[in-house]
C-alpha cells in the first residue's frame, strides 16, 4: 500500500483515508467537493493539508467526523481509524452518522478546532458550560470534577486566571483567547487525532505564532497526531511533518514537508510555493501568482482539473485523461502526466 | 443598566400619554355621542323616544362641553384614580372591568399556551426538516387556523357543541356557576370552558409563531457553533434544543409585549360569537354606544399593558441573551 | 318563449299564489286566541285570607318581615290569572343583551302604573290608584291611593311621594330641562294638589280627555316609576329615599362626598341613577319585582320579588308567584337565540328571531318549549319612509317631496316577496294604517292603498312626472343634469327586523321601475344622528306604537324630523313650516289629545287617511310576528296567554301581568 | 415577520465550500443583481408548496378577471321563491349520451316546518349549454356582452341552475362567489400597495437617517401597535364621510387597513437599511461621493427588494382576512358590494349552520387563498434570504 513508504517508520498510521469521495447533490448539479482523496495520519505526527479555498480540504475534515450536512454525502472511499493496537480498526465511512459509535469518536478520539473563533462558541452559554458539556459527554465524571478538569485545561492552554474566565461568555474573550479555549475544548477528552481547520486564519500574526506554538507543544506532550488544514504554506512549513496538497477535491501531491518545499513535483505545488514571499527575493520584485482562478465546481474541466491554469499542460493528454496519484520518488507522490503516462482509456 | 431602565421608563410614560390621547380621539371620531347612540337603541327596542329624552340626557352627562375639555376632565379624574362612570352601564368603569379583566387574561393565556404548544414543535420541525413532506403537512396544519375565519369557526363549533354534545352555549361558566362566588368548583368549571376559545384563538396565532421560529432556526442552524457542538459528538436532538432553539427563542420573548393586545383584538370577535364575559365584547359595545369613559379606559389599559409588556420582554431579553446584557452594561 | 320558460313562470306564479294563500293559514296553528288575566274591581270577590310565598313566610317567621296582611294594602289589587291559581317559587330564566337591554326587565317586571289597562288595551283599570274621577270637561282629575300601601322597604306610600316627584323633580328645570308634554295641554303644565295623604288632584288649563289613558298606559312617561323613573319621569318617586341625594334636602358636604366617590357628573346624574329601578337595588319600588343584582358588575341580572307588592290572586295569594327572575347576558343575539332553542329560557319573546322559526320548531320537543306567535296589530313591521326634510340634493329632495314619486316607489316594492323571504310568509303586504281591531282604523280601502305591487302603474306614474328618460341600463335620469338618478336607502343594523337585508331586496325591486337605489347599512347610532340631521333620503323602519297614534311620537314622525317636528312641538317657534298636507296631519296629532273621545277617534281616522294618501311612509309588510311577536314558552310555565298584544304601549308582556305567571313542578 | 439581520460576517468550514456552489453569499448578492434573482428562483423552486400556491393564486386572479363570464346568474337578482335552494346535482349523461343537465325545481314553504322545500321534477330536464346567453355585463370592462361560460338553451339561467344553491334572498351563490373574488382580491392589493408605500417610506427614512426621526417613527409604530386594532378600525370607519358610496368606502377601508398594516413592513425595511448602512459597499459608494438617492436606488434597493416582495405577499392575506373581519363587525364592505366578507357575514347565523349549511361554502375560497398567499410568501422569503 502506497502510504506505507511515505511514513517509512513502519508502525501503522492512526487514520487512513482511501479514495474518499464526498459529493454535494444540489438542484443545480453535483458538486464533487472531495473526489478521491487519499492520505494517512501517523501517530504523534502532523499532517498538513494545503490548498486554495474551495479545494475540498475542509469537507475532508468534516467527512472524517461524519458531520457533512445535506445535501452532502460520502459516496465512496474509506476512513480507517486504528484504535489501541489490539482493537479492530473501524471504517468511519461505514458508520451510521447519527449513531452512538461515531458520536463517541467525535470529540472523543477525534477532535476538531476550526477557523472561526468568533462564532464557534454559542454566545448563550459560558465557555465553561460548553467545555464541561464535552467532557461529560465522553467521560463519566461529575459536574464539579468536570469543572476542575476544565479549569486545568484552560490553564494548560495558557488562559490567565482560568477559574474566573471559565464563567465568562465567548464574546468577552479576545480572538486569541477564544482560539485557545477552542483548543482546550478539543483536548478536553485527550483525543488521538486533532483536526485543526485553518486554526489561525482569523488571528493576527503574533497570536498566530502563539497558537501554533501551543499546538506544537501540546502535541509534543500528548503524542496525538494532528491534521492541520490551511491555505498558508507558512503554517505548513512551521507545523507539518507530511504535506498533502489538494486541488479541486483531489490530492495532487503528497510527501514529507521538506521534500514538498524543496523538490515539489506538481506544477500546482510549485506554483503555490512560488507565491510565498521570500526574504531572499529581490526587493520590490512582483510576487508571482497562479494564473487564472479556481473554476466553478459545476464546470470542472475535463482531464486534469488543473490543466487550464497549468503552464506545462500537454494538450491532448492533460485535457483528456485524469492523472492518478502515483509515486514520483521514494517518499513522494504526485498526480501529473509529467511523471507518468495516462491509463489507456480516458477516465472521467 | 439602570440609566437604560430609566430612559426606557420615561419613554414608556410618553407612549402611554400618547395612547390616552389617541384612545380618546378614536372614541370621539364617530359623529354623534353617547346620547344619539342610546336613543337609537331605545328606539329600536320599541321605546317611544321624544326629543325631551336627548335634551335631558345630554344635560345629565355634561356631553355639551367640547372634546378637549372632556379629555382634560377625564385625565383629571384619572389622576385621582377615578376612571369615571360607564355612561351605558351606569356604573364605575373599574367595577365593570374588574372580573372581565381576569377572565380575559385566562382566555388569552390559555390561547397563548395553546399557540406555543402548537407552533414551537412545528416551527422547529419544519426548520430542521425543511421541505420534507412532513414539513409541508405540519406547516399546513399550523396555518389552517390563520385561514379559517375565526368567527365562522366559533359559530359552527358552538352549534355542533349544542346539537351533538349538549354543551352549554357560549360563555365561560355553566349556569349553575354563573352566580356562585369563586370556588375550586367554579375554577374547574372555567377550565372546562377554556379549550374551545383557546383553540380557536390559538390556531389563528400559530402561523405567525411557526414562521418566526422556522426563520430564526434556519438562521441559527447555519451557525458554526452548531458544527462545533456536532464535532463534540452531541446527539442531534439535544444539540438542536440546547443551542439553536435557545437562540431562536429570543424573538418570541421580544414579541411577548405585543401578544396581549394582539390576542385581545383578535379575541374580540370570537369572544362576541362565543359570548365570553371578557374585555373584548365590553370594549366593542362601549365603542358602538360611544360610552367614552369605558371604551377609553379599556383602550388605555390595553395600551399600558403593551408598554409594560414590551418593557418586561426587554428585561427578559437581557436575561436570556447575555450579549444584549453586556451591550446594555456599557 | 320556450315551453320550459313558461313552465318556470308557472312555478313562480304558483309560488305567489300559494304564498298569498299561505299567509292566512300559514302558521295559524301557532297563533292562539287573545286572553289574559282580569283585574277584579268587585268588592265581593275580595279574598279575606291572604297567603304568601314560602320564601317570605320564612322571613316572617325569622321576624325580618311583618306578616302578609300588614304588608298588603287594606284593599289589595285582586287579579284573576289567565288560566289558574299558580304555584309559588322558582326562577324565571331569560336572556338579555346588555346594559341597553334593561327594558327587558322594565317590561316584564315593572308593572307599577298609577292606573292600568286590561290586556286588550281598551279598558282603564285601577292599579296603584284605587279609584279616580274626572270632572265633565276633563280639566280636573282626582285620584285616590290605597290605604296601607307600602314601598318595597316597608315605608308607607302616600300622596307626598307623588307631590315630591312633581314639584322637586318634574318641575325642577335643572333636573328636567324638558319635562314630558303628556302632563301639559297646549304647552301649559298641569297643577298638582294634595287633597289628603291618600288623595291627589291634577288640574289642567284646558280639557284633556286623553289624560286618564295616558296615566293608564304601561308605556306612559308619567305613570310608572319602575319604567320611567330613571330619566326623571315616572309620576311618583320614593321621597324618603331620593331626598338624601337632592341638594334641596341633603347636606351639601355629604352630597359632594357621594358625587365624588361615585364619579357622578352632577346631582342630576346622581338622582337619575339612584331613581333607576332597573339598576339600583336600594331603590324602593311598588313593582312586583325589584333588582337584586344590577347588570353592570355581574354576569347575571337578577330580580327578586317585592314582599310589599299590592297584588293578590282571587284566592288571596300575594303575587307574584315567581320568586326571582334571572337574566343571563348574551353578548350576541345568535347565542341568545341558540340558548332559547336549547330551552334555557322559561319565557321570552324579546330578541327572538322570527327567521329562526324553523330551527325553534325543530328543537321544540328537545327543549321542552312551545312557540306562540303574536302578529302585530299596528300597521307595518317594515315600512319605507321618505325623508321629508332631506335637502342636501335639491333634485332628490324634490322627488322625495313629490307625492306621485312616493306612490310610484310604494307600488314598485313587492311586499309579498319581502313577506315570503323575511317573515316566512307570516305577515301580509299592507300600508301603514293599523289593523281593523284598532279604534282609529280608517277603513279597508286604505289597508292596501298604493301598497299592492304594480310595476306598470309605478312606471307610468314616474314617466308622467318627468322621469321618463332612461340610460342604456334602463335607469331613470335626473331632470337637472341628466345623470343617473341615484337614491340611497339607509338602514340601521342590529334591530329586531333585518332591515339591511330587506333593503337589498327592496333596492333590487326598485331597479325594476328604473330607479337606481343603493342600500346602505349604518351602525344604529349613526343612522339615528342622520335622522336627527335630516340627512336621510330613504330608510326602512316600522311604526310600532302607533296603535294609539296620539300616544306615540317617534315612529309616527320619524320621516318628518327634524325641521317639521321641531315646528310642530314648538308650536311654530323653531323649525320650519311643513307643506299643507303634513301641516294638517301635525295639527290633528297635536290637538287630538284634547278632543272628546268620539271626536278624537274621527281625528285619528283622518290622520291615518292622510298617511295612507300621502305615503310619507310606504307600508311594505305588516301584521306579522316579526317584532317581539315570537314567544318561546317553556311547557312548565303557567298562565301564559295563548296570544298577547305584541305592542309597545302595553309593554309586552307587561299587560299580560307576568306576576301571574308561574312555574309548574 | 421577516426579521432583519446583517449578512453573515463569517464563513463556516463547510459553508465556504457550499457557498460557492449553492448559496448566494452576501458577497455574491453584491456582485450582481441578476444572479441574485436567478438564485432566488432556484431556491424558490425547492419550496414545492410555494410553487403550487403560486399557480393557485394566478388561477384566482384569473377568476377575478373573468368573474362575470364564469357567473351565470345576476349576482344581485333577488327572488323570494328561489330563497335557500340547496346545491343542485348536475346529471352529465342522458340516456347514455353526454348531455349535462339539471332538473327544474318546484318550491314552496312547508306550512308546518316553515322551511322552503324544493322538489326536483324529473320530467323537466334543463340542458346546460356552454357559452350560453345570460345577463348582460361588460367583459373586462371593455365591451358589453351576455355570454357566460355556462347557461341554458333558452330561458333564464338564474331561474334554472343553482350549482352551489342560493342564499336567503334567492341569489345564486356560485355567481356571487365568482364576483366576490374580484373585490376581495383587489382590496388586498390596494391595501398592501398603500401600506407598502407607507412602510418603505417611513421605514426607509427611519433606517437611513436614524437619530431623532428614527426614534420618533419607532415611537409611532409602538403606539400604533399598542392600540387594539378593532377600536382603530371602528373609529376610522365611523368617521368616513357620509356621502361616500360603496366604492369610496371600499377604498377607505383599504386605507384604514394599511394605516395599521404598514408598521411591520416599516420594521423590515428599517432593519435592512440599518444592516446595509454598515455594509462596506455602501460605505465605499459614500466615500466615492455617490449621491444618497443613487446609493439607495442603485446599491441598497436591490438587496432588500426581495425581502419587501416577500413581506408584501405575507401582508396580502392579512388584508383579506381583515376585510372579512371588518364585514363581520358591520364596518367593512356592505351590500350591494359583493365580497367574501359580505358572503361570510350572510352566513354568520345559526339558521345557516343548521338549515342552509351550503352558504358556509363561501369560506372555502377564503381559506384556499389565505393559505396559498402564506405559502407563497414563505417560499419567496426563504428564497430571498436563506437566513429567514
Amino acid at each position: 500500500m502506497a502510504n506505507r513508504e511515505i511514513n517509512g517508520e513502519g508502525q501503522p498510521p492512526v487514520l487512513t483515508v482511501n479514495n474518499l469521495k464526498t459529493h454535494f447533490f444540489t438542484d443545480e448539479g453535483t458538486v464533487k467537493a472531495v473526489d478521491g482523496a487519499s492520505f494517512s495520519a501517523p501517530a504523534g505526527k502532523t499532517v498538513g493539508i494545503v490548498g486554495e479555498s474551495g479545494c475540498g480540504k475542509s469537507v475532508t475534515a468534516l467527512s472524517i467526523l461524519r458531520i457533512v450536512q445535506k445535501p452532502g454525502r460520502i459516496v465512496d472511499g474509506e476512513i480507517i481509524l486504528r484504535r489501541a493496537d489490539d482493537a479492530e480498526p473501524v471504517d468511519l465511512a461505514k458508520l451510521d452518522a447519527e449513531g452512538g459509535a461515531i458520536r463517541a469518536i467525535r470529540g472523543g478520539e477525534i477532535a476538531l478546532v476550526f477557523q472561526e473563533p468568533m462564532t464557534s462558541f454559542s454566545p448563550h452559554y459560558t465557555i465553561g458550560n460548553q467545555i464541561v458539556e464535552t467532557i461529560r459527554l465522553h467521560q463519566d465524571v461529575g459536574k464539579a470534577e468536570a469543572r476542575n478538569r476544565t479549569i486545568e485545561l484552560l490553564r494548560m492552554v495558557g488562559i490567565p486566571r482560568p477559574e474566573r474566565r471559565i464563567d465568562e461568555y465567548p464574546f468577552e474573550l479576545s480572538g486569541g483567547l477564544r482560539q485557545r479555549v477552542m483548543i482546550a475544548m478539543a483536548l478536553s477528552c485527550n483525543p488521538k487525532i486533532l483536526i485543526a481547520d485553518e486554526p489561525t486564519t482569523a488571528l493576527d500574526v503574533t497570536t498566530q505564532a502563539q497558537i501554533l506554538d501551543l499546538l506544537r507543544e501540546i502535541q509534543a506532550r500528548t503524542q496525538m497526531s494532528v491534521i492541520i488544514i490551511t491555505h498558508d504554506m507558512g503554517v505548513i512549513a512551521e507545523m507539518a511533518d507530511d504535506v498533502i496538497v489538494m486541488y479541486l477535491g483531489r490530492v495532487v501531491e503528497s510527501g514529507p514537508v521538506d521534500e514538498i518545499f524543496h523538490r515539489a513535483k506538481h506544477p500546482y505545488t510549485q506554483a503555490l510555493l512560488r507565491s510565498i514571499p521570500s526574504i531572499f527575493a529581490a526587493p520590490r520584485s512582483k510576487l508571482p501568482t497562479i494564473a487564472g482562478s479556481i473554476p466553478h465546481p459545476h464546470n470542472r474541466p475535463a482531464g486534469c482539473p488543473f490543466h487550464p491554469r497549468c503552464a506545462e499542460r500537454m494538450m491532448g493528454k492533460c485535457d483528456v485523461h485524469i492523472p492518478r496519484l502515483r509515486p514520483v520518488s521514494r517518499r513522494q507522490m504526485a498526480s501529473c502526466f509529467l511523471y507518468h503516462e495516462p491509463d489507456e482509456a480516458p477516465i472521467t | 443598566m439602570l440609566a437604560y431602565a430609566i430612559r426606557r421608563f420615561l419613554l414608556a410614560l410618553l407612549t402611554i400619554w400618547a395612547i390616552s390621547v389617541l384612545a380618546f380621539a378614536i372614541i370621539q371620531l364617530p359623529p354623534g355621542d353617547y346620547v344619539t347612540a342610546y336613543i337609537a337603541q331605545l328606539a329600536s327596542s320599541g321605546v317611544d323616544v321624544t326629543p325631551e329624552f336627548a335634551e335631558n340626557l345630554r344635560q345629565q352627562y355634561g356631553l355639551d362641553s367640547p372634546v378637549w375639555v372632556q379629555y382634560l376632565k377625564w385625565m383629571e379624574q384619572i389622576s385621582r384614580g377615578n376612571f369615571g362612570r360607564s355612561l351605558e352601564w351606569r356604573a364605575p368603569v373599574l367595577d365593570m372591568i374588574g372580573d372581565r379583566l381576569w377572565l380575559t387574561m385566562a382566555v388569552s393565556l390559555s390561547a397563548v399556551l395553546f399557540t406555543w404548544a402548537l407552533a414551537l414543535p412545528i416551527g422547529i420541525y419544519s426548520a430542521v426538516r425543511q421541505y420534507s413532506i412532513a414539513d409541508y403537512i405540519f406547516t399546513f396544519i399550523g396555518f389552517i387556523g390563520l385561514a379559517v375565519p375565526s368567527f365562522l369557526l366559533a359559530l359552527i363549533l358552538m352549534y355542533v357543541g349544542f346539537r351533538y354534545f349538549g354543551a352549554n352555549i357560549g360563555g365561560l361558566f355553566s349556569p349553575e356557576y354563573q352566580l356562585a362566588d369563586w370556588s375550586p368548583g367554579k375554577v374547574w368549571d372555567l377550565i372546562k370552558h377554556l379549550p374551545l376559545p383557546a383553540i380557536i384563538l390559538g390556531m389563528a396565532g400559530a402561523a405567525q409563531l411557526i414562521r418566526i421560529m422556522r426563520a430564526n432556526l434556519l438562521d441559527e442552524l447555519r451557525k458554526p457553533y452548531v458544527i462545533t457542538a456536532r464535532a463534540k459528538g452531541m446527539s442531534e436532538f439535544r444539540l438542536i434544543l440546547k443551542y439553536p432553539v435557545r437562540a431562536a427563542l429570543n424573538p418570541f420573548v421580544s414579541t411577548l409585549g405585543y401578544l396581549f393586545p394582539f390576542i385581545i383584538s383578535g379575541s374580540i370577535i370570537v369572544a362576541l360569537v362565543l359570548s365570553l364575559p371578557t374585555i373584548g365584547p365590553l370594549l366593542l359595545r362601549a365603542l358602538v354606544s360611544q360610552d367614552m369613559f369605558l371604551a377609553g379606559t379599556i383602550v388605555l389599559f390595553l395600551g399600558i399593558m403593551t408598554v409594560i409588556g414590551t418593557f418586561i420582554s426587554d428585561i427578559l431579553l437581557m436575561w436570556i441573551d447575555p450579549r444584549i446584557r453586556f451591550e446594555r452594561r456599557e | 318563449m320556450s315551453k320550459k320558460f313558461l313552465f318556470i313562470l308557472l312555478i313562480a306564479a304558483l309560488g305567489v299564489f300559494s304564498a298569498a294563500g299561505q299567509s292566512d293559514e300559514m302558521g295559524s296553528f301557532l297563533v292562539g286566541e287573545f286572553e289574559g288575566p282580569t283585574i277584579i274591581t268587585d268588592m265581593d270577590m275580595m279574598p279575606s285570607m291572604f297567603n304568601e310565598s314560602p320564601m317570605l313566610s320564612a322571613m316572617v317567621e325569622a321576624g325580618d318581615l311583618p306578616p302578609v296582611e300588614e304588608r298588603l294594602p287594606a284593599h289589595p289589587l285582586v287579579i284573576q290569572p289567565a288560566h289558574e291559581i299558580g304555584q309559588y317559587g322558582g326562577q324565571w330564566r331569560r336572556g338579555y343583551t346588555g346594559p341597553g337591554d334593561v327594558w327587558n326587565a322594565r317590561r316584564i317586571a315593572g308593572n307599577d302604573n298609577l292606573l292600568f289597562m286590561d290586556y286588550t288595551l281598551n279598558e282603564i283599570k285601577p292599579w296603584v290608584f284605587e279609584s279616580w274621577e274626572a270632572n265633565d270637561d276633563f280639566t280636573q282629575f282626582t285620584f285616590s291611593l290605597r290605604e296601607g300601601h307600602h314601598w318595597s322597604d316597608g315605608t308607607p306610600f302616600t300622596a307626598d311621594d307623588i307631590v315630591f316627584w312633581f314639584e322637586e323633580l318634574f318641575l325642577n328645570e335643572e333636573f328636567l330641562p324638558a319635562p314630558s308634554t303628556f302632563l301639559s295641554v297646549n304647552g301649559e303644565f298641569a297643577t298638582l294638589t294634595k287633597i289628603d295623604d291618600l288623595t291627589v288632584q291634577y288640574s289642567f288649563s284646558a280639557p284633556y280627555p286623553l289624560f286618564l289613558k295616558v296615566m293608564a298606559t304601561p308605556s306612559s312617561n308619567i305613570a310608572s316609576h319602575a319604567r320611567r323613573g330613571w330619566n326623571g319621569h315616572g309620576g311618583y318617586a320614593p321621597a324618603h329615599y331620593i331626598k338624601q341625594f337632592h341638594p334641596d334636602f341633603a347636606d351639601e358636604a355629604d352630597l359632594n362626598a357621594i358625587l365624588e366617590e361615585g364619579g357622578y357628573s352632577n346631582w342630576v346624574d346622581l338622582v337619575k341613577s339612584k331613581n333607576d329601578w332597573a339598576r339600583n337595588p336600594d331603590l324602593p319600588t311598588l313593582a312586583p319585582w325589584r333588582v337584586k343584582l344590577a347588570p353592570a358588575e355581574n354576569p347575571v341580572y337578577v330580580l327578586e320579588r317585592n314582599p310589599y307588592y299590592l297584588g293578590v290572586d282571587t284566592e288571596g295569594n300575594q303575587l307574584p308567584y315567581i320568586d326571582s327572575i334571572v337574566l343571563t347576558l348574551a353578548e350576541d343575539l345568535e347565542v341568545l337565540n341558540l340558548r332559547a332553542i336549547a330551552g334555557e329560557y322559561d319565557m321570552q319573546s324579546r330578541h327572538i328571531d322570527l327567521q329562526k322559526l324553523p330551527l325553534y320548531l325543530e328543537n321544540a320537543e328537545r327543549g321542552d318549549y312551545s312557540i306562540r306567535l303574536d302578529p302585530a296589530d299596528y300597521g307595518a313591521n317594515v315600512l319605507l319612509f321618505f325623508g321629508q326634510t332631506y335637502s342636501a340634493d335639491a333634485e332628490i329632495a324634490g322627488w322625495l317631496q313629490n307625492i306621485d314619486f312616493r306612490r310610484a316607489v310604494s307600488m314598485g316594492v313587492d311586499g309579498g316577496q319581502v313577506n315570503e323571504t323575511f317573515l316566512l310568509g307570516l305577515g301580509e303586504a299592507r300600508s301603514v294604517v293599523p289593523t281593523a281591531a284598532n279604534p282609529y282604523y280608517p277603513g279597508e280601502e286604505y289597508e292596501t292603498l298604493y301598497t299592492a305591487f304594480d310595476a306598470d302603474a309605478a312606471n307610468q306614474l314616474l314617466d308622467d312626472i318627468g322621469l321618463s328618460a332612461r340610460d342604456d341600463e334602463g335607469f331613470r335620469l335626473r331632470s337637472d343634469n341628466g345623470e343617473r338618478l341615484t337614491l340611497t336607502l339607509t338602514t340601521p343594523g342590529a334591530s329586531f327586523v333585518p332591515y339591511p337585508k330587506i333593503a337589498e331586496m327592496v333596492a333590487n325591486q326598485l331597479q325594476g321601475i328604473g330607479l337606481n337605489v343603493i342600500p346602505e347599512q349604518l351602525e344604529r347610532s349613526l343612522w339615528q344622528s342622520r335622522i336627527d340631521n335630516g340627512e336621510i333620503q330613504l330608510s326602512l323602519w316600522d311604526n310600532g306604537g302607533t296603535e294609539d297614534v296620539f300616544l306615540h311620537y317617534n315612529n309616527t314622525w320619524l320621516w318628518a324630523r327634524p325641521n317639521y317636528t321641531d315646528w310642530m312641538r314648538s308650536g311654530g317657534a323653531i323649525g320650519e313650516e311643513p307643506p299643507p298636507a303634513i301641516k294638517e296631519a301635525m295639527e290633528i296629532w297635536v290637538s287630538g289629545p284634547a278632543l272628546p273621545p268620539e271626536e278624537r277617534i274621527e281625528a285619528g281616522k283622518r290622520l291615518w287617511v292622510l298617511f295612507a294618501e300621502n305615503v310619507w311612509q310606504a307600508g311594505i309588510v305588516g301584521s306579522s310576528p316579526a317584532v317581539l311577536g315570537t314567544r318561546v314558552v317553556k311547557n312548565t310555565m303557567g298562565n301564559v296567554p295563548a296570544r298577547q298584544l305584541a305592542n309597545v304601549l302595553c309593554m309586552t308582556p307587561g299587560c299580560t301581568l307576568p306576576e301571574t305567571y308561574f312555574l309548574r313542578r | 415577520m421577516s426579521k432583519a439581520k446583517p449578512p453573515p460576517t463569517y464563513e463556516s468550514p463547510f459553508q465556504s465550500e457550499l457557498d460557492e456552489a449553492t448559496f448566494a453569499t452576501a458577497a455574491e448578492e453584491r456582485v450582481s443583481v441578476a444572479t441574485q434573482w436567478q438564485l432566488m428562483w432556484w431556491r424558490f423552486r425547492k419550496h414545492r408548496l410555494a410553487m403550487i400556491s403560486a399557480f393557485v393564486i394566478i388561477a384566482f386572479y384569473l377568476v377575478a378577471l373573468f368573474a362575470d363570464f364564469l357567473a351565470y346568474a345576476d349576482p344581485h337578482k333577488t327572488e323570494a321563491f328561489r330563497s335557500l335552494i340547496a346545491p343542485q346535482p348536475i346529471h352529465f349523461f342522458d340516456e347514455g349520451r353526454f348531455s349535462p343537465h339539471v332538473f327544474a325545481l318546484v318550491g314552496k314553504r312547508d306550512p308546518r316546518t316553515f322551511k322552503r322545500v324544493y322538489e326536483p321534477d324529473p320530467t323537466q330536464k334543463v340542458a346546460l349549454r356552454f357559452f350560453a346567453e345570460g345577463y348582460a355585463y361588460k367583459f373586462l370592462g371593455l365591451f358589453k356582452t351576455n355570454r357566460h361560460l355556462i347557461g341554458v338553451e333558452d330561458g333564464n339561467a338564474e331561474e334554472l341552475i343553482f350549482l352551489l344553491g342560493t342564499d336567503q334572498l334567492g341569489r345564486d351563490l356560485w355567481s356571487r362567489m365568482m364576483v366576490a373574488c374580484r373585490l376581495s382580491l383587489m382590496i388586498g392589493l390596494a391595501g398592501v400597495a398603500l401600506s407598502l408605500v407607507l412602510g418603505v417610506l417611513l421605514g426607509g427614512i427611519s433606517g437611513l437617517y436614524g437619530g431623532a426621526i428614527d426614534t420618533l417613527i419607532q415611537r409611532l409604530i409602538e403606539i400604533l401597535r399598542s392600540i387594539p386594532t378593532i377600536p382603530l378600525w371602528m373609529g376610522l370607519a365611523a368617521a368616513m364621510p357620509r356621502d361616500w358610496g360603496v366604492v369610496q368606502v371600499y377604498f377607505a377601508i383599504t386605507v384604514i387597513l394599511s394605516l395599521i398594516g404598514w408598521t411591520d413592513l416599516a420594521r423590515v425595511v428599517r432593519g435592512r437599511f440599518l444592516a446595509l448602512r454598515e455594509e462596506d459597499f455602501v460605505l465605499a459608494a459614500e466615500l466615492a461621493g455617490v449621491g444618497q438617492m443613487r446609493i439607495i436606488l442603485r446599491h441598497m434597493a436591490p438587496s432588500f427588494l426581495s425581502h419587501i416582495i416577500a413581506a408584501t405577499t405575507l401582508a396580502l392575506p392579512n388584508m383579506i382576512i381583515s376585510e372579512t373581519a371588518l364585514s363581520f363587525l358591520g364596518l367593512g364592505l356592505r351590500p350591494p358590494a359583493v365580497s367574501w366578507g359580505v358572503l361570510l357575514q350572510d352566513a354568520q347565523n345559526i339558521q345557516t349552520v343548521a338549515i342552509s349549511p351550503w352558504l358556509l361554502s363561501a369560506a372555502i375560497p377564503v381559506v384556499i387563498v389565505i393559505l396559498a398567499f402564506n405559502f407563497l410568501g414563505d417560499g419567496l422569503r426563504d428564497a430571498a434570504d436563506p437566513y429567514g
